[in-house]
């Protein structure tokens, strides 16, 4: 056996926004074993939850991720009407959905540019970010803020999408539809993206399954989970539109289900701004009742999942968050084992992972090593770890 | 030669950007700023592949007790002369999770910060600003 | 007292040598930086941004990792910058006066072109670090991959110009017409063009200094001059490399008249063109893909080059 | 959501009593030793997706909310189990499960939870110093910073 030394990805990494370890035994280039150690992201942020009364949490549940901003308190507001429930107008289902699915635009076109750029292709890193900057405006346009746009509250929407802005919404949203369709065309059959994506990474349906991997990470791999098809909330089923399934499961195909969603949630805008019905925003809710309520959401990147238990009094008992991200890193013990190091981080990067929401991962540490460096000097700690690291047999 | 080198340090800061765990938001922001609607290249920054390279150290989000004895380490690694510039209210004074049993404290009091960009997240125009402000500290080096 | 020692140390130290080719190389970098950023709808670095950059770096700290072999750290980037010199200087001097050269002068410059490749692998396996170390292989096994295409194109153009002295080829080209033009000659350029790629570093080939896998590989470790120095010696290699496709294929460097000096500065700005094109249209290949690419379509493609010569086209 | 009621009341029995909340929330408890063979149940035979587990701290005991929601249905039941305070233990479901290590490492380090049969049971995603034995999510323990550093 070779002997295996350890790279480390991480935790301070240029390649990875958020800080998280991976640890890969590698021999050569292949990889034998992996590990992932978390852990740098966890802000209590449950412990802060039940020291806020209602209102104050949907803004600290807004702060757990930047990219999917908006799942959060999406979940949130659905728990909390779930315990007692309360009814929301029907306006305010519109634009809670309009919201929801921007964000899911702006957060694949991240993605696709953070995959391309992994793969070394700056250009396509650029590009879809630059087209990313349209939809951001748009946020802008209606809330204000590029990204923390704070538009949910128990009961309804903080701010209204007025009737005189909704046709320069409409063109905006043709404009990134255009640009979206181009750049799907470009990346999906550049014979080099595809060299570098098809048949790495797999995830197979029954490991998806065992797994329990949420979103596109799981679509991609066959499984037909949509919180929107099949838990409707808001006014997800008020609107036609289709729910994007690919057989293989490589990190190509993961590419395909998020560039095609794209397409889908721009429908899904198109039709509810034209729906949207006129009335009232907000059902301004008096007081939350007692029990217990789970409320879903579809995130970019899978099932976001809140529950709560509401004492009758105005702060939450127990609010329980559990993030997407959660069970789709998790399936990288069945994927990264036997690829390239190349390949280890753009498929780790594959199922989207987003840290900051996921604080609860795991960490693995065989060797008990206790103390783990960061950046340069893990390297180095590492090297002499590795020369320690007795031989496996 | 002093006023060379200043010069030329001014020309061309190289960015390493420090994650120490955030919402990743203001990391979104940070990456933002390299994207042709607001190049940060025209002042000649790049993002730098490790401390080593850097001359600028960018900070976003809260320290938590696991990230704080690697987050000095890689303050120490890299090579003088440097800056320090904390990106978004978290990492200016810890914000709403300041009182999480994990936040140590406040990012200033682990290393020192030279330029302090509030903001949750700031938008790229002000990361840009933040940054050659910063640059105008080795005007006296 | 003008002897002759005083005056190859100013060709070497000056004029076709390190001051001439740093400035064009650094130069030439600012254009690749300026033209990828254009690509992008970015408007790229202003003109000086490299010298900036190296003048930084020269000022820095220089940390040295403890346990690391200290002088081959710090040597290894001088060995890469003094063979681009001695290669650049060679260049120019065997276009300018064809009589200077000696036989076997296209082996030695052959040799030297893979000095800076072998100094980056000596430095990232000086350096004590595992990501410099994978660096440091993988440069290894591109090196590997792409050393025997090289060979063979360069081959095809000493049969075709049936001597060992660049000096000669020139001259052969002089009368025969760039080597370019023929079947074997334009098959061995391509080839020569997908290895200048790959001994530049350049996507899809900059696989050794992967930022995003293995932060920046080899150089990891290398900070303030070293560093400095490092960046110099890719910088120049930018314009010795496209100096040496020149000669061997395109009729060499005459500057006789004024159209001489212009033509060559439209050769290079063309091949410099189709570097940074190459360099932006597509991924990094992963190293055994590129292994795989170099010993497969690009050594067939030097191969029939070679067979083409023999026949005589 | 009544086909499934009758089945796992007919499949059961007495062992579990289910409370319909509304038309997309139901809540079935069950005592400690009949839960394996119920995530068995559920996990195999119906099909259903383990989205994940809840620790509710109640006065007397820490109660366990496993989540599954019924995708094709479009309606979420929730197993509730309770563990009694002095020693909370229950026994895991990762082997049926696989998904659900990393959801039960977290209560077992947030709530101090023992989960026997779990293959994995270690430190979480608090830091390496973080003292044995206490446990960030109790109401019990403390409510902020200050008390750790006592702690240690």
């Amino acid at each position: 056996m070779a002997r295996e030394t350890m790279i480390p990805i991480g935790p301070f990494h240029p390649l990875l926004e958020e800080p998280e370890l991976f640890k890969f035994y590698v021999e050569g280039e292949k990889i034998v074993h992996a590990e992932v150690r978390i852990g740098w992201n966890h802000r209590g942020v449950e412990k802060l939850a039940e020291g806020k009364t209602y209102d104050q949490d949907v803004f600290l549940v807004e702060r757990i991720c930047g990219i999917c901003s908006t799942s959060h308190p999406f979940a949130f507001v659905n728990a909390v009407e779930d315990v007692s429930g309360i009814e929301v107008p029907e306006r305010a289902k519109y634009i809670r959905t309009i919201i929801g699915e921007l964000e899911r635009i702006h957060s694949h076109l991240l993605w696709v540019g953070l995959a391309g750029h992994f793969i070394g292709y700056n250009t396509v890193f650029m590009w879809a970010w630059k087209y990313r900057e349209p939809v951001l405006d748009i946020f802008e346009a209606i809330s204000g803020n590029r990204n923390h746009y704070s538009m949910f509250k128990v009961g309804g929407v903080r701010r209204d999408i007025k009737e005189e802005n909704v046709p320069a919404l409409l063109k905006a949203i043709d404009e990134v539809e255009k640009f979206c369709s181009m750049l799907t065309k470009a990346v999906m059959d550049d014979p080099v993206i595809q060299a570098r994506t098809k048949g790495i990474g797999l995830l197979k349906k029954e490991d998806a399954i065992n797994m329990c991997v949420v979103g596109p990470t799981a679509r991609a791999s066959g499984v037909e989970i949509d919180i929107r098809k099949q838990h409707p909330y808001a006014a997800s089923d008020k609107v036609p539109w289709e729910m994007i399934v690919v057989k293989d499961g490589d990190v190509y195909s993961k590419a395909v289900v998020r560039l095609l969603e794209i397409i889908e949630s721009v429908k899904i805008i198109r039709g509810c701004l034209k729906a949207m019905p006129a009335g009232s925003i907000d059902a301004d809710v008096r007081e939350i009742g007692i029990g217990e309520g789970i409320g879903l959401h579809e995130a970019p990147r899978g099932e976001v999942i809140h529950f709560i238990k509401a004492n009758g009094s105005n702060f939450p008992e127990r609010h329980k968050i559990r993030a997407p991200s959660f069970m789709n890193v998790a399936s990288f013990k069945k994927t990264v084992i036997g690829e390239s190091i190349a390949d280890a981080a753009l498929i780790t990067a594959a199922v989207d992972p987003c840290y900051c929401c996921t604080e609860r991962m795991a960490v693995v540490d065989p060797d008990n090593d206790k103390v783990i460096m960061t950046g340069e000097d893990l390297v180095r700690l590492s090297q002499q770890k590795t020369e320690r690291m007795r031989s496996r047999a | 030669m002093k006023r060379i080198f200043k010069w030329a340090i001014g020309k061309s800061p190289w960015v390493f950007h420090l994650g120490a765990s955030a919402c990743n938001n203001c990391d979104i922001e940070i990456l933002d700023t390299l994207t042709p609607k607001h190049d940060i290249e025209r002042f000649g920054l790049i993002l730098a592949g490790s401390p080593r390279h850097a001359d600028i150290l960018i900070v976003s989000g809260i320290v938590n007790r696991q990230s704080l004895p690697r987050f000095q380490r890689v303050y120490e690694q890299t090579p003088n002369p440097k800056l320090v510039v904390a990106v978004g209210v978290c990492a200016c004074s810890g914000d709403m999770f300041r009182d999480s049993y994990n936040f140590v404290k406040p990012v200033d009091e682990i290393i020192p910060v030279d330029v302090y960009v509030p903001g949750c997240p700031p938008k790229p125009e002000a990361i840009i600003a933040g940054i050659l402000k910063a640059m105008e500290k080795w005007k006296q080096l | 007292m003008f002897n002759e020692t005083t005056k190859n140390l100013i060709y070497f130290l000056i004029a076709p040598g390190l001051a001439f080719t740093a400035l064009i190389g650094l130069l030439s970098t600012w254009f690749d930086r300026k033209l990828s950023a254009r690509l992008q709808w970015r408007k790229g670095p202003p003109w000086f941004q490299p010298f900036a950059d190296i003048i930084k770096l020269m000022g820095k700290e220089v940390i040295v990792p403890e346990g690391g072999a200290k002088e081959v750290f710090l040597s290894a980037p001088l060995v890469a910058l003094t063979a681009v010199t001695l290669v650049s200087t060679m260049l120019w001097m065997f276009n300018l006066n064809p009589q200077v050269g000696f036989v076997g002068d296209l082996i030695v410059v052959l040799y030297l072109l893979t000095v800076p490749s072998l100094a980056l692998i000596v430095g990232g396996s000086a350096s004590r670090n595992p990501l410099s170390a994978l660096g440091a292989s993988r440069e290894m096994k591109l090196i590997l991959a792409y050393e025997l295409p090289f060979l063979l194109a360069t081959f095809t153009v000493i049969m075709k110009a049936g001597t060992l002295v660049m000096g000669n080829i020139v001259g052969y080209q002089a009368g025969h017409g760039m080597i370019m033009n023929s079947a074997s000659g334009f098959i061995a350029l391509l080839v020569t063009i997908l290895v200048v790629q790959a001994k530049l570093g350049y996507p899809p080939f900059d696989i050794a200094e992967a930022e995003q896998e293995i932060m920046a590989g080899p150089l990891l470790e290398y900070s303030g001059a070293p560093l400095g120095i490092f960046r110099l010696s890719k910088a120049m290699l930018l314009f010795v490399l496209p100096v040496f496709v020149i000669t061997l294929y395109l009729g060499g460097i005459n500057l006789s008249s004024w159209t001489g000096g212009l033509w060559l500065l439209l050769k290079y700005l063309i091949l410099l063109l189709v570097v940074i094109l190459i360099k932006n249209t597509n991924p990094r290949l992963r190293i055994d893909q590129a292994v795989r690419f170099f010993w497969g379509p690009v050594m067939g493609a030097a191969i029939v080059g070679i067979i083409l010569a023999l026949i005589g086209w | 959501m009544e086909t499934i009621i009758k089945n796992l009341t007919d499949r059961f029995g007495e062992k579990i009593d289910c409370v319909v909340k509304n038309s997309r929330r139901l809540f079935v408890s069950v005592n400690k030793q009949e839960l394996r063979p119920l995530v068995e149940y559920l996990f195999n035979e119906l099909k259903v997706r383990f989205s994940t587990a809840t620790a509710v701290e109640g006065r007397t005991a820490i109660e366990i909310l496993y989540h599954f929601p019924f995708d094709q249905k479009g309606f979420v039941l929730s197993l509730r189990v309770a563990v009694t305070e002095p020693s909370p233990e229950v026994d895991s479901i990762t082997p049926i499960i696989e998904g659900a290590e990393w959801v039960e490492r977290e209560i077992h380090e947030m709530f101090g939870v023992n989960f026997a049969g779990h293959p994995k049971l270690e430190r979480f995603l608090l830091p390496d110093d973080w003292p044995e034995g206490v446990f960030p999510y109790r109401k019990n323990t403390f409510d902020s910073e200050k008390e750790v550093e006592e702690k240690e």
